[in-house]
C-alpha cells in the first residue's frame, strides 16, 4: 500500500505503534505490519528520536524498540507508582554487570578470567533481577552459556541502547576493550566443560 | 611471613575501613595504586609481601576464596624469588609468561575497575526510565480476541439515533398505558426489597406506583405475602406507616400456587 | 516538594506518568504522586493536548486520563496489530449503545421504552464487548441497572470524551435530547424490578 505520511506522519505512527505493541517490535516487523518501507520508517525513527519535549525514550534492545518514561523523570514517575530506590547492587555485581555489559556476549569462564574470582553466585544473582540473561551457548566443548545483558539492565541505568554505555577509554595507552577482549581470549583457551 | 609491623598494621588499617575486596586482583591493584605504581612486574614484586600478608590473615572466608587468593601469592612468590635470585641470561623464554600474564591480567582487571566505576556513576545519577506497561489504547485492551470490534465514526451513532428518535416517540406513552403490574410480579419486587434490605415500609413498595390499580394490586400481594407467613406486618398506629419484613415461612416455594387464592 | 519544571516539562511528566500507570490516573492521582500542585498538572496537560504532532492523543474518560492512538493512524496501526478481520455491530447494538451514550445512565427499562423491543440480549453483547458498564443502580424498587458507556467504547469510536458526540439536533421540529429525556422520564414512571 502506498503512503503518503510525512517524515513527521510516520514518526507519529511508529509512536503509536509502540504504545500498543504488547512485545517490542522490530523495525522490519514494524514496516511490514504497517506496510510502510523499512526506509521510510527509519526515516521517521531518526525523527521521532531527535523530539526532546518527549516525557519518554526510544531505547533499543538489540533490534527491538520500545517506549520507556525519560531518564529525566525519574524521580517524579517512581514518586507516581510508589517505587522505593532499587536495591543497591553490591561491588561484586556491579563490577560483573560492567564486564557483561561492555564485553557481551561473555560466559561465566570468561568473566572469572577477568575477576580473577569465582562468579557464578554474582551471575545466578544478576540473572533472579532480571539484569542479564543467557543469549547463546559458545560451540566449544561442553556449550558453555554466554550471557547478555536485558532491556531491564537499559532501563535501570536509564540507557537508550548499549552505545550509550560510557566508553571504556585508554589506559596506560592500550584501548580498555581491546584488554577485556585480551583478557576474555585467554579464558577460552581454557574454557572448560562446567556450564555444561 | 616477611611484612614489617608496619606494612601489617596500615593494611590492617585500611582493611577496617574497606572491609573486602572481589578477590585477589582487587587486592593486587589496590596495593600497587595506594603506593601510586604502575602496573609492572617491578610493582608486583613490590606489593608481593603485603599480599601474602593479607592472605595469610583471610581467616573467616571459604577454603574457595583463600584457593583464588592462594594462588595468587604463588605467582608472585614465584615472580619476587626471580628478582632476589640473581639471574642467569634468560635462555628459555617460556619461563616468563606466567607473571606477565599476571601483569596483563592485573591491566585489564584494571580496566574492568574503570569501566564499574563508570557505570557506578550513571546509577548514581537515579536516571532510571521505566517501560511502558500502560493500559495502552482500547484495540489492544479488548477482550475477545477472535472477533475484534470494527471502529466507527461517531456520526454512525448520531445516525441511529436520529433514526429511531424520527420513528419511535409516539409510541412511548402507549407502551406506559398498558402497562399492567401483575400480583406475581408485584410480590416479587416486595420480596425483592424485603430480601435486601429486611425491613421496608409499604410507602416504599408503592413509591413508583402511579395509579390507584398499582397500589390496590400492591397492596393485595401484601396481604397474600402475610397470609402465608412469607412476610410479617406491623402498623403500631391506626393509618400510620406500615412495615414489611421476612416471616418465618419465607419460602419461595410457597409462592407457587399462590395465584389461585385469587382465581375468584 | 517544591517543582521547577517548565509547563513543557510538566506536559512532557505526564506523558511519562500516562505510559507507565496500569490504570488511567486522573489528574488529582497525578498531583498527588508526582507532589506537584494541580494547577501545575493542569497546566501541563493544558500544553500537552495542544501538541499537534504526537501519535496519541489523551483521552479524558470522566475524569481520568489515558493515552490512546490517535485516529489519524487507526488504519494502520490496526493493519499493524492485525485487526483487519473486525467484527461489525449490528444495527440494533449500534442503535442501543447510542441511546446508551446520550443518555446516560439509563436502565434497560429506559432503552426500552425508546426502542419498543426487548433489549436484553443486545444489553449483554455491549456489555460483553466492553461498550458499556454498569455505572450505578436506581434508587427504586429493584433497584435496576443503569448503564453507561466505557473508555473502550471512546476508543472505537475516536472520541476523546463524551463532549464530542455530535448533538442530536432537531427531529420533526423537536429537540432530539428533549425527546430522549421525556422518553426517560415516562420509563422511569413504569419502571419495574425485572433487572432485580
Amino acid at each position: 500500500m502506498p503512503v503518503d505520511y510525512t517524515t513527521e506522519e510516520t514518526g507519529a505512527l511508529i509512536e503509536a505503534i509502540l504504545l500498543v505493541s504488547t512485545e517490542p517490535p522490530t523495525i522490519d516487523e514494524i514496516a511490514v505490519g504497517t506496510e510502510i518501507s523499512v526506509k521510510e520508517i527509519e526515516e521517521g525513527l531518526a525523527w521521532l528520536e531527535q523530539q526532546t519535549d518527549r516525557g519518554w525514550l526510544i531505547q533499543r534492545h538489540g533490534r527491538r524498540l520500545s517506549l520507556v518514561t525519560h531518564p529525566r523523570y525519574a524521580d517524579r514517575v517512581r514518586m507516581f507508582l510508589g517505587l522505593d530506590r532499587e536495591a543497591k547492587l553490591s561491588s561484586a555485581s556491579l563490577e560483573t554487570l560492567a564486564l557483561v555489559a561492555y564485553q557481551q556476549p561473555v560466559t561465566r569462564s570468561e568473566i572469572e578470567a577477568v575477576r580473577g574470582v569465582d562468579s557464578s553466585g554474582v551471575l545466578a544473582t544478576l540473572h533472579a533481577r532480571g539484569m542479564i540473561e543467557p543469549v547463546a551457548r559458545l560451540a566449544t566443548v561442553g556449550n558453555p552459556i554466554q550471557y547478555g545483558t536485558t532491556a531491564i539492565f537499559l532501563s535501570h541505568f536509564g540507557l537508550q541502547s548499549l552505545d550509550d554505555l560510557p566508553p571504556i577509554g585508554i589506559i596506560n595507552g592500550k584501548d580498555g576493550h581491546e584488554m577485556l577482549a585480551a583478557a576474555q581470549a585467554s579464558a577460552m583457551a581454557t574454557e572448560t566443560a562446567d556450564e555444561a | 611471613m616477611m611484612a614489617s609491623n608496619l606494612g601489617e598494621l596500615s593494611l590492617h588499617a585500611y582493611q577496617t575501613r574497606l572491609p573486602s575486596f572481589e578477590g585477589p586482583l582487587d587486592l593486587l591493584l589496590h596495593l600497587i595504586e595506594r603506593q601510586k605504581l604502575d602496573i609492572s612486574e617491578v610493582s608486583l614484586v613490590a606489593v608481593t609481601d603485603q599480599f601474602l600478608d593479607h592472605v595469610a590473615n583471610l581467616d573467616e572466608r571459604g577454603p574457595h576464596i583463600i584457593a583464588e587468593f592462594t594462588s595468587v601469592g604463588t605467582r608472585l612468590t614465584v615472580l619476587k624469588s626471580r628478582w632476589l635470585l640473581p639471574k642467569p641470561p634468560v635462555t628459555d623464554e617460556e619461563e616468563s609468561p606466567d607473571p606477565d600474564d599476571l601483569v596483563e591480567q592485573l591491566r585489564a582487571y584494571q580496566q574492568l575497575k574503570k569501566a564499574t566505576a563508570q557505570l557506578n556513576e550513571r546509577l548514581g545519577e537515579g536516571f532510571s526510565s521505566y517501560a511502558h506497561t500502560g493500559t495502552g489504547p482500547v484495540v489492544r485492551v479488548q477482550a475477545s480476541k477472535e472477533t475484534r470490534l470494527a471502529t466507527y465514526e461517531p456520526k454512525v451513532l448520531l445516525a441511529a439515533i436520529r433514526r429511531r428518535l424520527s420513528v419511535v416517540p409516539k409510541t412511548i406513552q402507549a407502551i406506559r398505558a398498558r402497562k399492567i403490574v401483575s400480583i406475581r410480579e408485584m410480590t416479587d419486587r416486595i420480596l425483592a426489597a424485603v430480601n435486601g434490605k429486611g425491613q421496608v415500609s409499604f410507602a416504599q413498595v408503592t413509591a413508583d406506583a402511579t395509579t390507584r390499580t398499582d397500589r390496590a394490586t400492591a397492596f393485595l400481594a401484601v396481604l397474600v405475602l402475610v397470609r402465608r407467613r412469607i412476610i410479617d406486618v406491623e402498623q403500631n398506629e391506626l393509618f400510620g406507616g406500615i412495615d414489611l419484613r421476612s416471616g418465618e415461612g419465607m419460602d419461595p416455594d410457597a409462592l407457587l400456587d399462590m395465584e389461585s387464592d385469587f382465581v375468584n
